[in-house]
């Protein structure tokens, strides 16, 4: 049987319906475990995939690192893989598929699918206290849509003149004209449709979390009572839903282009490696720089996308194990909605460099330096929830910390590039790769491992080991920085990203120790994540059977068995207070589960006279 | 760990034989309904994407080609008016759907895709005229853009016929009461609104 | 469902006739065939009808009238998100003053056939009815 | 027992906490003597730029290493030690108007002072006659550069300022301006995007195919400079190179000069040649 509350096509039925489960007639395996139709099912099905691709994406990573570290070198392992017809040797072109890869599915089969397609779909029903999600079957065929989209970017290796090769941004005229570059042959044309099948899944995935959201949250739970978690995860959807059209529509122009010549993207009068669209009798008269305002359009959003419900499970796991109210609830919502709203008129600072009209490059810089404001806001109060607290240093809290402590310099690195002048220098140089890798590895995927040690009781109802965690932590936390910290100094240095081989030139000769020593670090990164896997395998086996709530959590997902059954909740759930009623004085418990209906209600939300915590005097 | 609570069967197992419920959050308005705006919401993010290109490219262009001499402006804006109609003719299903009047809705529901219906077939027609001239997307930017707006909306068009048709199978059927008709009215949004997507479409590739 | 939703389509249906058969008679008359107004005029009459029309069918046909604020809600940030991609990308591509060597699209009809055979031919489309 | 692990986990992980904002400012202190730092700045508009990275630079190394270190304060401080409960607040208007004005007044600051850098680098050129005092201008360039698969071309016009015709120069790779001077050039390109950055002149820009963008500069110290590539452009990307040579101007002017009776370029040809790059000995 469907899920019961899908059992209509849309889940339309009129409100308020009662189904009575038919819980007792099992599902067969396929039902149950493939095509399931139950959200935890699909999000932890999400969870494995994003995994798996996220090893992919980090071994093309180390294959790049391997090239910056001795060029033209025989590669171990990878080599034989990736170039078996050189012996293992990269080559030029080659590299310029490997980074294009390696971003593209990093972006787009790994951080966005892990945050809203695994925790979004896990933690959407349980932590508003819904059965399931209202589409229950659109939630699955989300799911589905996502492995076309995976095969056929992998296809792209295998097609003749090799994977897509003009970056993940790939922009026109290099994307669209088969003679600028082996990978633009047909691997482009894969790389499109693979995209447009990832951004249907989201497409469908977002109308689901949005509704979810608004239509189906327990009695009681109020939006300024939702945890930040939900909230992150809301806006980012909604960021999709108005974004991601956009970049679809570029996508097919791109296609466009490729496959009926049209010419959307491709200027009058160019030879490229002997091809003039003109000479062919194609269309031409349009412009590349269209491509990158439609691409960032969407692009610049999509950064905050994968980066806001990090920020609500960060703040969700730093209120948990420091047993303590999120300081500054209200302004922690407005500054995620700020951040979303600014997010959409900053797409240009990818293009001060572009030949955009300067004077347009002047108005998005002003806006971009803005978006640190509501940034800032966020910061502050996280460290305003951990000041006069009683911290447990678990696994997820260390690496909640980390999140703090990573996004602090990814997006200060951020300021750089956002004043005009000084990106004239540092654009497109390691300096750009550092930010984005701090906020987008150091931030998100660390965010996403804490999430994983935190709800990993709720999801298979075993504790993850502590101790192998907490190694897997250290060596994470170091090699990152070891990694991409560096990476500042040789983009200071001047060293530009997308180059197979920096050291011919004479600015960069020197350089190349230090790309040595980082990508020693990435090797060991990616060693270090043995401990990982080994922990998720024997924790999922063997880990330590824990009670609905190990944390002594008050959102509402802990009141559910772990795991929880089909339909989530032993009974309907009333609401009566905020998410982060910890350590309230005269309770003898030190959380009030938001559905406890015992003790005070709803704590006021500012305490005006609250002691003044003391980072004051730090941030002053 | 001192917080971590072990496993209480008493406590911790699942407690079977529970209800699945299901209740109503936040403002009056169905999910499907909800769910579909939002779906429209992100159609016209996308066709904005198409025709901001188009305008773009257009009114920096110079010699921008005359519509006029290269389209047939007469028999498409006889197809706006077959497509406006069947927009009406769609609120008419829906007003009968509201009166409980099942043969109304076939009716009116009927003649509504066959509007659409028409309008395909002539905007097909068009094309193969135009293939037939030998104005492919690859000519010139003008038919370039003309080919991707005009071609995105009619895929759109198709898209809501098949949906229409499964509403009237529904119809057929008697799955709409006066208390519950939101299929049908969920088809209905999403054709008034390739329509009005068209209205648009027909001003600024046509007539400009 | 809200039951109140009435309203008179034909009305409506009427107007959106009415508003067609003027906006084709403009659009034609006004066009480059005729009158040929000034491109401003011409465009925005011509859009000006279009979105009308638009908002009649939204608000009545698709009864965004007689939704509530949620529903509208959802539908409205998309106006401005609109206006913000035309105010950043029109200024910057579609302006004069920027530094093309060509008009965009001054490919449209001229077809250069022999390309390069001189460097003015880049300098060629500066001028867009050059080349045909 | 237990209280021992429990100090000696607050202890390491206050300590790892804290290297970051030590090691992290320490790197950027050594820095500059492992040659981590900007190369040499030669061009008039460098210090602007240099110091508006400054400026910024400690700005945001003092946020930096005082949100760093109130983490680090926080951990040691606040991690469970005994018995008992965190402080019950659920935030502080004060606070929060604190911390968000202080950061915006900050934040309006810097992104008003870049703009007279900007405007200055990129806005405002010279249009029109080049006369005595402005030798170049966007309408009478020094020379075009044209980027395409995988090489740099300069075309020095001739003697009366053509384009294109016999007495047009053209130069591969090299690129040779007198020091001292406003030289200004239009950028363009034959086929994909490129990037003409020059690290020394903290110069870049995009260079895009249908577009003449103009660029100047002013080099003031004479010597030989790379020239890179710094849009992806395809699989040579990497190694589209080129050199500038900033000569004295007495030297800049005899240089010219023998280029105009000896290397002449003959002007067509070798711009149909120009398209095809050296790509078809990749495969
Ligand atoms: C999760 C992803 C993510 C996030 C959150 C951000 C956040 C920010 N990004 Fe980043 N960015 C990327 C992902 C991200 N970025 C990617 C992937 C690219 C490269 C794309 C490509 O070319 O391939 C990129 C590139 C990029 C560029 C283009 C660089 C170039 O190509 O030349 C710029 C330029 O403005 C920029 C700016 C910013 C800014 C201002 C923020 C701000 O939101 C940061 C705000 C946060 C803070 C400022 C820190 C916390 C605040 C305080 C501690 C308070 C005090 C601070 C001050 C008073 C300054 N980013
Ligand atoms: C969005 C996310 C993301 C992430 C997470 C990463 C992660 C990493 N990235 Fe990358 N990167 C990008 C996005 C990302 N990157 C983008 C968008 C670009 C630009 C591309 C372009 O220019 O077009 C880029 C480019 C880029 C470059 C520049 C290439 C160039 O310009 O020449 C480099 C160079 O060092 C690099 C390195 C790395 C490294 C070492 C990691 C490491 O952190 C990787 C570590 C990962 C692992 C070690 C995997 C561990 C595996 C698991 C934990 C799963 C366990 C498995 C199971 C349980 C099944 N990346
Ligand atoms: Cu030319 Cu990169
Ligand atoms: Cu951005």
């Amino acid at each position: 049987m469907s899920s019961s509350i899908s059992s209509t096509p849309l889940g339309i039925d009129p409100p308020g319906t009662v189904h009575v489960t038919h819980d007792h007639h099992e599902l067969g395996f396929w039902r149950k475990y493939v095509f399931s139709v139950d959200h935890k099912v699909i999000g932890i099905q999400f969870l494995f995939t994003g995994l798996f691709t996220l090893l992919l994406g980090g071994l093309m990573a180390m294959a790049i690192r391997w090239q910056l570290a001795f060029p033209w070198t025989q590669m171990p392992i990878l080599g034989k893989i990736l170039f078996p017809e050189t012996g293992g040797v990269a080559t030029p072109e080659g590299y310029t598929m490997l980074f294009t890869m390696h971003g593209t599915i990093m972006v787009f089969f790994v951080i966005i699918p892990l945050l809203t397609g695994a925790f979004g779909n896990f933690l959407i029903p349980l932590m508003i206290g819904a059965p399931d999600m209202a589409f229950p079957k659109l939630n699955m065929l989300g799911y589905w849509w996502m492995w076309p989209g995976i095969a056929l970017i992998l296809l792209a290796f295998g097609t003749e003149g090799g994977g897509p090769a003009s970056g993940w941004t790939a922009y026109p005229p290099l994307s669209t004209i088969e003679a600028a570059a082996p990978g633009s042959m047909s691997g482009q044309t894969l790389w499109l449709l693979a995209l447009t099948f990832s951004g249907v899944s989201s497409m469908m995935g977002a109308i689901n979390y949005v509704t979810t959201i608004v239509k189906m949250r327990a009695p009681g739970l109020s939006l300024f009572r939702m945890p930040l978690s939900i909230w992150g995860l809301f806006i980012a959807a909604l960021l999709q839903l108005f974004a991601l059209p956009v970049l679809t529509a570029a996508g097919f122009m791109q296609l466009f282009d490729r496959i009926f010549d049209a010419g959307f993207f491709t200027p009058p009068d160019i030879v490229v490696n002997g091809f003039s669209a003109e000479a062919a009798g194609n269309a031409a008269g349009g412009h590349p720089l269209l491509w990158q305002h439609l691409f960032w359009f969407y692009s610049h959003p999509a950064v905050y996308i994968m980066v806001l419900p990090a920020m609500g499970f960060v703040s969700d796991i730093l209120a948990v194990h420091a047993r303590k109210p999120i300081f500054g609830y209200k302004p922690m919502v407005y500054s995620i909605s700020a951040i979303a709203g600014l997010g959409f008129i900053v797409w240009g600072h990818h293009m001060f460099m572009s030949g955009m009209n300067p004077t347009v490059g002047m108005v998005f810089m002003t806006a971009t330096i803005m978006i640190a404001l509501p940034s800032a806001v966020k910061v502050f109060n996280w460290l305003g929830t951990l000041w006069g607290a009683r911290i447990r240093l678990t696994t997820p809290m260390l690496f909640a910390l980390a999140f703090v402590s990573m996004f602090i310099i990814g997006g200060l690195s951020g300021i750089w590039m956002a004043s005009t002048p000084v990106d004239i220098y540092i654009h497109d140089t390691y300096i750009v790769v550092a930010h984005f890798h701090y906020v987008v590895f150091a931030g998100s995927v660390l965010a996403i491992f804490g999430a994983i040690y935190h709800w990993f009781p709720k999801m298979f109802g075993r504790m993850m080991n502590e101790t192998l965690g907490k190694i897997h932590f250290l060596g994470t936390f170091i090699f990152t920085n070891g990694v991409f910290f560096m990476m500042h100094q040789i983009g200071i240095a001047g060293l530009m990203r997308r180059t197979a081989d920096p050291y011919a030139y004479e600015t960069y000769a020197h350089l190349q120790p230090l790309n040595e020593f980082i990508s020693y670090c990435a090797f060991a990164l990616l060693f270090w994540q043995i401990f990982f896997v080994v922990n998720l395998v024997v924790s999922l086996g063997w880990g330590k059977r824990v009670g609905r709530n190990p944390w002594g959590a008050t959102t509402l997902e802990w009141d559910a068995p772990s795991p929880p059954g089909h339909g989530n909740f032993d009974s309907q759930l009333v609401v009566v207070r905020g998410a982060y009623e910890y350590a309230v004085p005269g309770e003898d418990a030190d959380f009030l589960p938001q559905n406890d209906p015992s003790a005070v209600p709803d704590g006021p939300t500012h305490a005006p006279h609250a002691p003044t915590p003391a980072p004051v005097h730090a941030s002053s | 760990m001192s917080s971590i609570t072990t496993f209480d069967p008493l406590v911790d197992a699942p407690k079977h034989h529970h209800p699945v419920y299901d209740y109503d959050s936040g403002p009056p308005v169905e999910r499907g309904k909800f769910a579909i705006w939002l779906f429209l919401a992100t159609e016209v993010m996308f066709f904005a994407g198409l025709i901001g290109a188009y305008i773009v490219l257009r009114s920096a262009t110079e010699s921008w080609p005359n519509p006029e001499e290269r389209l047939a402006v007469d028999i498409t804006a006889f197809n706006t008016f077959v497509l406006i109609v069947s927009s009406w003719l769609m609120v008419k299903a829906l007003f009968a759907a509201e009166a409980g009047d099942r043969s109304g809705i076939l009716k009116w529901l009927g003649l509504t895709i066959l509007g659409g219906t028409l309008f395909v077939s002539i905007q097909v027609y068009e094309y193969i005229v135009l293939f037939g001239e030998g104005n492919l997307p690859r000519t010139d930017l003008f038919w370039s853009t003309f080919y991707l707006m005009t071609g995105f909306h009619g895929t759109h068009v198709v898209v809501g016929l098949i949906w229409l048709i499964c509403a009237w199978v529904a119809a057929a059927r008697g799955k709409y009461t006066p208390k519950n008709y939101l299929g049908l009215e969920l088809a209905g949004l999403y054709w008034h609104f390739v329509d009005l997507v068209w209205v648009l479409l027909f001003t600024i590739v046509y007539l400009f | 469902m809200s039951q109140d939703k009435h309203f008179n389509a034909n009305k409506v249906f009427i107007g959106l006739i009415i508003l067609t058969a003027v906006e084709v008679a403009y659009g034609v008359i006004g066009g480059r065939n005729y009158l040929d107004l000034p491109k401003g005029l011409l465009w925005g009459g011509l859009i000006f009808m279009a979105i009308w029309k638009a908002l009649l069918i939204a608000w009545y046909f698709m009864h965004l009238k007689f939704e509530g604020w949620i529903v509208k809600g959802l539908i409205l940030p998309t106006p401005f998100l609109i206006a913000v991609i035309f105010g950043y990308v029109l200024p910057d591509l579609a302006d004069d003053e920027s530094n093309l060597v060509y008009p965009i699209g001054s490919m449209v009809e001229a077809k250069s056939g022999a390309v390069y055979e001189h460097m003015s031919d880049l300098q060629k489309h500066v001028n867009p009815d050059a080349g045909h | 027992m237990n209280w021992i692990l429990s100090t000696f986990e607050r202890l390491w992980v206050t300590a790892l906490f804290l290297a970051v904002p030590i090691l992290g400012v320490w790197t950027w202190v050594i820095a500059d003597r492992y040659g981590w730092w900007f190369p040499e700045n030669v061009s008039s508009y460098g210090d602007q730029i240099d110091h508006l990275f400054y400026v910024i630079m400690w700005m945001v190394a003092v946020t930096f290493v005082i949100t760093e270190v109130v983490l680090a304060i926080v951990i040691l401080y606040f991690t469970e030690r005994k018995q008992g409960r965190s402080t019950y607040t659920h935030g502080s208007h004060k606070l929060e108007l604190i911390w968000t004005a202080v950061p915006a007044l900050l934040l309006v600051f810097i992104a008003f002072s870049q703009m007279e850098a900007w405007n200055d680098v990129k806005i405002d050129l010279p249009r029109g006659v080049a006369t005595a005092e402005v030798p170049y201008t966007v309408d009478e360039p020094i020379f075009d550069v044209w980027a395409s698969q995988f090489d740099w071309r300069v075309r020095y016009p001739d003697e009366n300022g053509n384009f294109e015709g016999a007495g047009v120069i053209e130069s591969p790779y090299d690129i040779y301006v007198p020091v001292d001077t406003r030289v200004v050039f239009r950028l363009r390109s034959r086929d994909v995007l490129h990037s003409f950055f020059v690290p020394n002149f903290r110069l870049k820009q995009d260079a895009v195919p249908g577009m003449a963008i103009p660029v100047w500069f002013e080099a003031q110290k004479t010597g030989s400079y790379d020239l890179i590539c710094a849009e992806l452009c395809g699989w040579g990307h990497y190694k589209m190179a080129g050199r500038v040579h900033v000569l004295p101007k007495d030297e800049y002017a005899a240089w010219l000069a023998t280029a105009r009776r000896e290397h002449r370029s003959n002007g067509a040809d070798d711009l149909v040649a120009l398209g095809d790059g050296d790509d078809d000995d990749d495969e």
